[in-house]
């Protein structure tokens, strides 16, 4: 260790991984992951996020719930920015995946077509 | 038995060649007696005689320190002990919650007092201050595992797992 | 003591007891200090445990060298080689003082000359030292402010006796340890009054004080104050000397008072001869002697107990001894009883204490001038004590030599009188054990140490012993040339193989039935410590 | 060096910035009892016998083991420092055997003598009932009995930093605690590296450690004693003689700085090779050999007939026809006279010793 | 970097409790799991070290939900992994259960047992795992020895300390800034710096916990020690009893070294620190730090008189500070926020927070961070849960052997070094065990007498010989042998070991005795003068169980459990107990169902 810019680089960069666990505060990406869910591709589509994520490199959390009565519009995906309402998406296919990405969580827009009625 | 010297020399080497190992992992000053006696139990299972003058002469300390020191320290012992070290806290923890009781079931059931080794070198059995597991007391420790939550009847179930 | 006289000016122990724990390195060699000297041996130990460096050279692996930061063995009789190439590696590494040695010393160019042959390897050949040994111990050795050497009759009952103690003192004066606290060339005396006998007068050639019999100024010195007409101007006899004289039947008269040379020295049978010889031995003693046995009157002493005197010890400090109980029957102290002889001779000796002999020692005696029973009383006092108001010196040489300047005395490797053959294939060496002391008069018949140690034994090294098929225990013979003698084998490892040790404290065997009278030609010590001899079991 | 003044007792006395209460309590020749302590070796602080009051804060100090510091009062014998020496004493004893009718060591005990100072005539706890160890006296030279043992480590101290033999330690621990040698052997046994030098018996307060050739043979306060210098190797250590009816008892330790021994060292021959001087072999009356034999006789006779035959012979053929071997081993005095006698009487230079041999 | 973002993060227990309770086992089948549902790249699993609550063990977290499981086993993992890691349901059954209202708790957080506890020295214990150095430097790891290496001197360093107030945590509370200020100042061509973690205390293991959960912040700690009084070298002196937190902290210092967080040159200064470990070998004596230094020298571990301290003679003579495991987990802080913030927490005379190991007869035990100042009745009720089985409180004994035993009237007494002090028992490691009406307080003295008396080291007079006598006298009242004039002879011996004895062991050997003398005296009364145990604890002062005739069924359930066959009488018809076959085993007491016997 040569210096202190150093450690608060590797700190950095170290803080990364363990993002899940100091999850409060952060956007996060919820899957409906109930055997209706499962059912309907859930499980490729929290995949995909989860690669997205790290691919983009994003500051996020993926995570996944049970059902939320909403089988019949499973993959049901929901986002939570902070401070902001959760906002549910249904039918999630890996191209609406990629615009919510886009959309949602890194310019912060609402897909409106895409929302759910809570 | 004919046994020549020479050969008895030769055995002694053969017998001290695994302290000679440990010793060479050292600096040999007076600093390591303790670290060479943990490890010299460690291969021998016990601290023969031959084995701390030999590490009294390697490490230049007078044997009546070396001697000294393995009479003090709890952890060392001089004659041969069982495959299986039965540690039984006698921690505050462990004695408000019973210890003595799961102690003297040991003792029943393997035949021997508090610090002796059962005939057939199977088990030794000894009550030490506290391992620091006071949550789950009373506790015991065999060879390196813990064993918590005990009551005199689950002694013969433990013991049950080191016999074979 | 003879070396040391003639290099330094004076043949004592430089230094005192007590500064062995002020040096940084000591240089320990033919002496068992933990078997001969004990509480010298402690004191070195002590020392090592606050730091000071240990050099061991002895050709056994006697009990010092567990304490030595640097232990080696190198072959009987071969100390000079060894102290040369020490001297070698100071010179070629410069670890000398330069300054010392250009200021206090000559005849360095001759030294520097003599020791550039030594090179560690050739050293390792000729001492079986390894060469690494003694850079190790050169540098060790010379690299600090204060290094002691200490030896004994290890290094003077040889052949080269005189030359190996000349290697020694070169060896100091070369790194300036001489004349220095903690430091200098102290040889241990094995008897607590060889220095004292040393000092007043109990050598051929000097009178009390080392004041040459052949110096005319001096001759008449003594024979004034000792109110006598004419005193013989030539050195006496040696011991071996007179031991050969005796056998020869060109000596008549032999007084030996308190000494047991049929144990003590070389070739017994010799020894035995000559005493038969001589027509009239007296001896005084306080037991019948093996040479008492061959007197033909023998007077009863008193011992140490019995009797007021001093003693000088090996760090020329004067100490009383003082009577503790009454001398048995009609034992006389031996002061009283010369001065019964000389009266009856017609000579006057009348003293009333030892404390009048010292007043007169005194009187004729420089290094001893200021020494005297009423200042014994609360002073520690060390030679040279010139005067009433000298305090005495602790260390010698300190500014300047005893005769002005340190002379250098280069010497060259000798090899012992015997050697090895495939008769005589072991070397024996002889030498002291801690519970005994000397001929044995008087530890043998001292009930707990003759019980915990009664019997002689020869060591042999495991090796040789498998060979020859003794064990430990074993009942064997040791023969030379001269004589052969039966006793226990001690099988260990603190002798080479090829090599044998045995005490010389026991009557019942003696090692010097075995040994040589080869003298060394100056000091006159005969070479106890090299004898070839053949070992057997019986 | 600075200097630090304290109160002791009501008395100030000014000392050295490293001295301790008791080397102050020494200045003032105010008496403090110890145990464990001695000047020469290192401090061990173990027996709490010196224990003594600082008035302002009423801590007991180890006197032996506390710094002074400037300005501080201390009281010696307050009823505290009385009442916590007593006690200790009494622990000493609830662990010690009450055997002082038959002890070696009565009189010449430290504890014993402690405990009739303190007045402990009914110990609280009691004495020891029963022997804990058994007596190791198989060697010729010292007796040792670990039960009469209070741990106060002298011996061990002067054995590793006097003697440096490194025999005896502390071995166990807590109340099992003794002093000895590995695997509880016999000093001078296979495992010891005792060399029998008896300093350690020198420092033991109490009678754990007594001279087996000396036992039975007197208390120390019959004893008379003389220092002298000992008979064998040539460092010259002084020793104490100590004499009960013209018998060599034993032979004790001097203590005195600048000498070459002034820990009280000696060796095993100086402190146990003494029982020559009354062997029954000594001479005692002059031997003349007539016809190959010696018989006794009178001084006059034997002096006259040394006289008459160093006369004849000088007379014959000169003083160098006589040789004479003085001692290594007699006094300075007794060298110096026969030298003279041979030079100046007999008229020859042919004097030698052994220093050689 | 490899792939490292995982959904999920499992960490599971692995310290020494939870290893007994069988984590390594719960761990290999939740990988089983794991791996059968192919979700081994998006879950990672992950071995932290000790929670503090060992006695629910095995535990694991569920991140980033932070679900609490506690007492697994290996077969619920198929549940666990099907359910919550793959559906997302929480599984209600694992939970935890608050043993007052019988809530299920999701969250750790919610946990009584946490919820009321400050924990800085412990934050990370259990949250990362301590075998990667990488998760420590995640967390601000190491910013401390920047920080002090590169912007202070070492006087800043050791005046950041004194005033941040941090006193020792092992046991006689001095202020560690002033001990770094006498050790810095002690002349000497080398220094050390020590770190003890010879653990002894019965019922103490927060130095365990802390070395197998967070081994780098005792390592910066000492680092920082170690730059503010000009060491160069350290030790690490460990309980060989701790095989787990030796492991631990050697993998530690091996990443510190390999990370050039310990070696030459630190932070590109001219700054150099070497650590090694030292293994303990079975002597609770060595916790003394004079008698620790004997130790790590080679010597039996003896303690030697004081002063010299080990600042000014240390190791081999040289300046040394000994600090304990906790104190030096509490120096990044100091250093890290400023003395300001860090004394935030506490009260004015005990700064920041204290560690205690809660144990005995208590519903929640384990380990319990808390501020300074806080009460024991808050300790005990709000975090312990109160006493178990419903028993009564009558003693809470704190500060391990040297410590006291405190009646329920010193329960609001709010705890701190002095206050402690006052009433007759002290912080110690900070052990707690709780007592209830069952316990003896005689034989509670008794046990902690025979393990001082069988620790003491055997060199002064007072400890070596008065403890052993103070414990024959107890056992002869705990075995109705007790006579007129034990009791002042106990306090008299007790009064002349505190005040004579050479170290600390045996200066505070005699507390448990004295603060049980001073609070529960009519017990030791009892126990002498009417040969009665009030607790029922000293069997020897037990009569023999009789059976209540009204209230015996008749069930034969006592007669079948005596081992001597001392009981008799027909089924369905009332039973005797003979009382001289008796051996009082309590076996009988045991078995009835209708609590008809007594004593």
């Amino acid at each position: 260790m040569k210096s202190l810019a150093e450690l608060t680089e590797l700190k950095e960069q170290a803080e990364k991984k363990l993002r899940v666990r100091k999850s409060s505060g952060k956007p996060q990406i919820i899957v409906g992951m109930d055997d209706c869910g499962i059912d309907a591709g859930a499980r490729e589509i929290l995949k995909k996020f989860l690669a997205e994520v790290n691919q983009r490199d994003l500051d996020v959390i993926v995570t996944q719930t049970e059902c939320s009565g909403q089988c019949d519009q499973e993959p049901v995906v929901t986002v939570q920015l902070p401070e902001e309402s959760k906002v549910t998406y249904g039918n999630v296919t890996a191209e609406k995946l990629e615009q919510i990405i886009e959309e949602h969580i890194v310019n912060g827009n609402i897909l409106e077509d895409l929302k759910l009625d809570q | 038995m004919a046994c020549s010297c020479g050969n008895a020399e030769e055995n002694q080497e053969q017998y001290l060649a695994p302290l000679y190992d440990v010793l060479a992992g050292y600096e040999c000053k007076e600093k390591d007696l303790i670290p060479v006696l943990q490890d010299a139990q460690e291969e021998y299972g016990y601290l023969p005689q031959d084995v701390l003058q030999e590490i009294a002469k390697g490490l230049g300390v007078p044997f009546s320190q070396v001697y000294g020191v393995v009479t003090f320290y709890s952890q060392f012992h001089l004659e041969p002990r069982g495959e299986n070290i039965i540690r039984i806290c006698m921690g505050t923890a462990c004695h408000v919650r019973g210890g003595d009781k799961v102690l003297d079931k040991m003792k029943e059931e393997l035949g021997v007092d508090d610090g002796e080794t059962t005939e057939d070198l199977k088990f030794t059995l000894e009550s030490v201050a506290c391992i620091g597991a006071c949550g789950l007391a009373p506790v015991i420790m065999v060879n390196d595992n813990t064993h918590g939550l005990l009551t005199p009847e689950k002694v013969p179930e433990v013991l049950d797992q080191y016999r074979d | 003591m003879a070396g040391l006289a003639a290099s330094f000016g004076s043949g004592a122990m430089t230094n005192s007891i007590g500064e062995v724990e002020k040096a940084d390195t000591i240089f320990v060699t033919g002496s068992n200090t933990t078997e001969a000297h004990p509480v010298i041996a402690s004191k070195m130990k002590k020392a090592v445990k606050n730091g000071t460096n240990l050099i061991v050279a002895d050709p056994r692996n006697i009990g010092l060298t567990e304490a030595a930061d640097i232990a080696v063995t190198q072959k009987p009789g071969t100390d000079i080689a060894l102290l040369n190439g020490l001297m070698h590696v100071i010179i070629k590494e410069e670890l000398y003082a330069e300054e010392y040695v250009e200021e206090r010393t000559e005849n360095f160019a001759d030294l520097k000359e003599a020791v550039k042959e030594y090179t560690p390897e050739k050293v390792e050949e000729i001492t079986g030292v390894a060469a690494e040994d003694v850079i190790e111990m050169a540098r060790t050795y010379a690299s600090v402010d204060r290094a002691a050497i200490y030896y004994a009759m290890g290094i003077t009952q040889h052949k080269s006796g005189t030359a190996n103690v000349f290697a020694i003192a070169n060896l100091a004066m070369l790194t300036g340890n001489v004349g220095k606290e903690g430091t200098g060339v102290n040889p241990l005396r094995g008897q607590n009054n060889v220095q004292g006998a040393c000092d007043l007068g109990g050598l051929p050639n000097v009178y009390p004080g080392y004041q040459s019999v052949e110096e005319p100024e001096l001759k008449e010195k003594f024979e004034n104050a000792w109110g006598v007409d004419e005193l013989s101007a030539e050195a006496g006899l040696t011991v071996v000397e007179m031991i050969n004289k005796a056998a020869d039947g060109e000596l008549r008269g032999l007084y030996v008072m308190g000494e047991n040379p049929v144990l003590s020295d070389p070739d017994q049978q010799h020894v035995e001869e000559a005493l038969e010889a001589v027509e009239f031995l007296v001896v005084q003693d306080i037991f019948l002697t093996e040479t008492a046995e061959f007197a033909d009157v023998v007077l009863p002493a008193a011992c140490f107990a019995e009797k007021d005197g001093t003693f000088t010890n090996s760090e020329r400090r004067v100490q009383f001894v003082n009577k503790a109980v009454d001398a048995p029957g009609e034992a006389m102290t031996d002061w009283q009883i010369f001065c019964e002889l000389a009266k009856r001779m017609g000579y006057e000796m009348d003293y009333s204490s030892a404390a009048e002999i010292m007043a007169e020692i005194a009187e004729v005696t420089p290094i001893y001038g200021g020494i005297s029973y009423d200042r014994l009383e609360d002073e520690e006092l060390q030679w040279p004590c010139t005067d009433q108001d000298d305090p005495g010196t602790k260390f010698l040489h300190q500014g300047e030599f005893a005769h002005g300047k340190g002379i250098f005395h280069p010497v060259e490797h000798i090899a012992p009188v015997e050697a090895a053959d495939d008769e005589y294939s072991y070397i024996m060496m002889t030498g002291r054990m801690l519970y005994h002391f000397h001929g044995g008069s008087m530890t043998r018949r001292s009930a707990a140490v003759d019980q915990h140690e009664p019997d002689a034994y020869v060591e042999i090294n495991v090796e040789d012993a498998k060979e020859l098929g003794i064990e430990d225990g074993d009942r064997v013979k040791v023969a030379s040339r001269r004589g052969e003698v039966e006793t226990y084998a001690r099988i260990g490892s603190i002798v080479k193989p090829g090599e044998v040790f045995m005490p010389f404290h026991y009557a019942e065997s003696p090692a010097n039935r075995l040994t040589n009278a080869e003298l060394d030609p100056i000091a006159k010590i005969p070479e106890y410590k090299v004898s070839a001899v053949k070992v057997e079991k019986v | 060096m600075d200097t630090i003044t304290v109160t002791i007792d009501g008395q100030q006395v000014e000392v050295d910035q490293q001295a301790t209460l008791l080397d102050a309590a020494n200045k003032l020749d105010i008496e403090i009892p110890t145990l464990c302590y001695h000047p020469d070796l290192t401090l061990h602080g173990s027996c709490r016998i010196c224990v003594v009051e600082d008035a302002e804060s009423g801590n007991l100090l180890a006197s032996c083991a506390t710094p002074v510091t400037d300005g501080m009062k201390i009281k010696t014998a307050s009823d505290k420092v009385i009442t916590a020496r007593k006690m200790n004493l009494e622990l000493l004893l609830s662990d010690h055997p009450n055997d002082c009718m038959t002890c070696e060591a009565d009189g010449a005990c430290e504890l014993q003598e402690l405990v009739y100072e303190y007045g402990v005539t009914e110990p609280s706890f009691g004495l020891m009932e029963e022997q804990k160890f058994e007596v190791k006296n198989e060697n010729p030279f010292i007796e040792f009995d670990q039960n009469k043992c209070i741990l106060c480590g002298k011996c061990v101290r002067v054995d590793n930093e006097v003697q440096c033999s490194g025999a005896i330690d502390f071995t166990e621990r807590g109340f099992q605690s003794k002093v000895g040698v590995p695997f509880d052997q016999d000093l001078g046994a296979d495992h010891s590296s005792c060399v029998f030098c008896g300093q350690c018996v020198e420092m033991c307060p109490t009678g754990a450690l007594t001279y087996k050739p000396a036992k039975g043979l007197g208390r120390e306060y019959e004893l008379e004693s003389v220092q002298t210098t000992c008979p064998y190797c040539g460092v010259g250590c002084q020793i104490e003689l100590k004499v009960k009816d013209n018998k060599i008892v034993k032979v004790g330790s001097v203590y005195q700085e600048d000498s070459p021994n002034p820990i009280g060292e000696t060796c095993v021959k100086g402190r146990f090779a003494y029982d020559f001087v009354d062997h029954p072999e000594r001479l005692t009356k002059p031997l003349i050999k007539k016809d190959g034999e010696f018989e006794e006789a009178s001084w006059d006779e034997a002096l006259d007939y040394v006289a008459d035959k160093l006369t004849t012979i000088t007379e014959e053929d000169g003083g160098e026809a006589v040789a004479a071997l003085t001692s290594a081993r007699c006094t300075n005095e007794e060298n110096y006279l026969l030298q003279k006698f041979m030079r100046g009487v007999v008229g020859t230079n042919s004097i030698d010793h052994c220093a050689r041999l | 970097m490899e792939q490292s973002i995982y959904r999920s993060h499992i960490l599971i227990c692995g310290g020494t409790g939870c290893v007994s309770s069988g984590c390594k086992e719960v761990r290999s089948s939740l990988e089983d799991e794991l791996a059968r549902h192919d979700l081994e790249d998006e879950i990672k699993v992950l071995e932290t070290g000790c929670h503090g609550f060992c006695e629910k063990g095995p535990l694991i977290i569920v991140y980033p939900e932070s679900v609490f499981y506690c007492e697994l086993k290996p077969e619920n993992m198929e549940k666990l992994v099907e359910e919550h890691i793959l559906k997302g349901k929480i599984v209600e059954e694992f939970l935890y259960q608050e043993p007052v209202t019988n809530e299920s708790v999701r969250s750790y957080k919610d946990i009584d047992f946490y919820k009321k506890q400050e924990r800085n020295a412990l934050a990370n214990c259990g949250h990362i795992d301590p075998e990667e150095i990488e998760e420590y430097i995640a967390t601000g790891g190491y910013q401390a020895i920047g920080k002090a290496l590169t912007e202070m001197t070492p006087q800043e360093v050791i005046d950041e300390v004194k005033d941040s107030g941090l006193r020792g945590r092992g046991g006689g509370g001095f202020p560690a800034g002033l001990k770094w200020q006498f050790a810095s100042e002690a002349e000497g061509d080398k220094k050390y710096v020590i770190c003890n973690a010879d653990e002894g205390d019965p019922g103490a293991f927060m130095d365990r916990s802390l070395l197998e959960g967070d081994p780098h912040r005792i390592i910066e700690g000492m680092v920082i020690a170690a730059y503010a009084i000009g060491a160069d070298e350290g030790y690490v002196y460990v309980r060989a009893e701790y095989p787990l937190a030796i492991k631990r902290l050697r993998i530690a210092i091996e990443e510190a070294e390999e990370y050039g967080l310990l070696g030459d040159n630190l932070f590109g200064t001219d700054f150099n620190f070497d650590l090694h470990i030292k293994e303990g070998a079975g002597a609770f004596v060595c916790g003394e730090e004079t008698a620790l230094m004997a130790s790590i020298e080679g010597k039996r571990g003896m303690p030697r008189p004081r002063p010299p301290f080990p600042a000014q003679k240390g190791l081999w003579g040289k300046p040394s500070n000994i600090n304990n495991v906790e104190t030096y987990a509490n120096v990044p802080d100091v250093i890290q926020d400023g003395a300001e913030t860090y004394k935030q927490v506490g009260t004015e005379g005990s700064t920041g927070t204290k560690v205690f190991a809660l144990t005995g007869k208590i519903n929640n035990t384990g380990l319990a961070e808390v501020p300074m100042g806080i009460t024991m009745r808050e300790i005990i009720y709000d975090i312990g849960g109160g006493i178990n089985d419903g028993k009564e409180f009558k003693a809470v004994q704190i500060g391990g052997p040297s410590g006291g035993c405190l009646p329920e009237d010193k329960l609001d007494l709010t705890i701190d070094y002095d206050s402690l002090l006052e009433v007759g028992a002290m912080m110690g490691s900070g052990g707690l065990v709780v007592m209830d009406e069952d316990t003896c307080m005689v034989d509670v003295s008794r046990f902690f007498l025979d393990f001082t008396q069988s620790e003491s080291c055997g060199k002064c007079t007072p400890c070596r010989v008065g403890t052993k006598q103070m414990l024959d006298i107890l056992e002869r009242i705990t075995t109705g042998e007790g006579q007129e004039g034990d009791i002042e002879l106990l306090e008299e011996l007790a009064e002349n070991i505190k005040s004579t004895s050479l170290c600390g062991l045996g200066q505070t050997a005699p507390n448990p005795v004295l603060s049980t003398l001073r609070y529960f005296r009519d017990e030791y009364e009892a126990h002498i003068y009417e040969q009665n145990c009030p607790a029922g604890a000293c069997e020897e002062l037990l009569g023999a169980y009789v059976i209540d005739g009204e209230a015996c069924v008749g069930c034969t359930a006592c007669t079948d459990a005596c081992p001597v066959d001392a009981i008799s009488g027909e089924a369905k018809e009332e039973h005797q107990i003979d009382e001289d076959a008796c051996i009082a085993c309590g076996a009988c007491v045991e078995k009835c169902p209708v609590d008809a016997i007594t004593q």
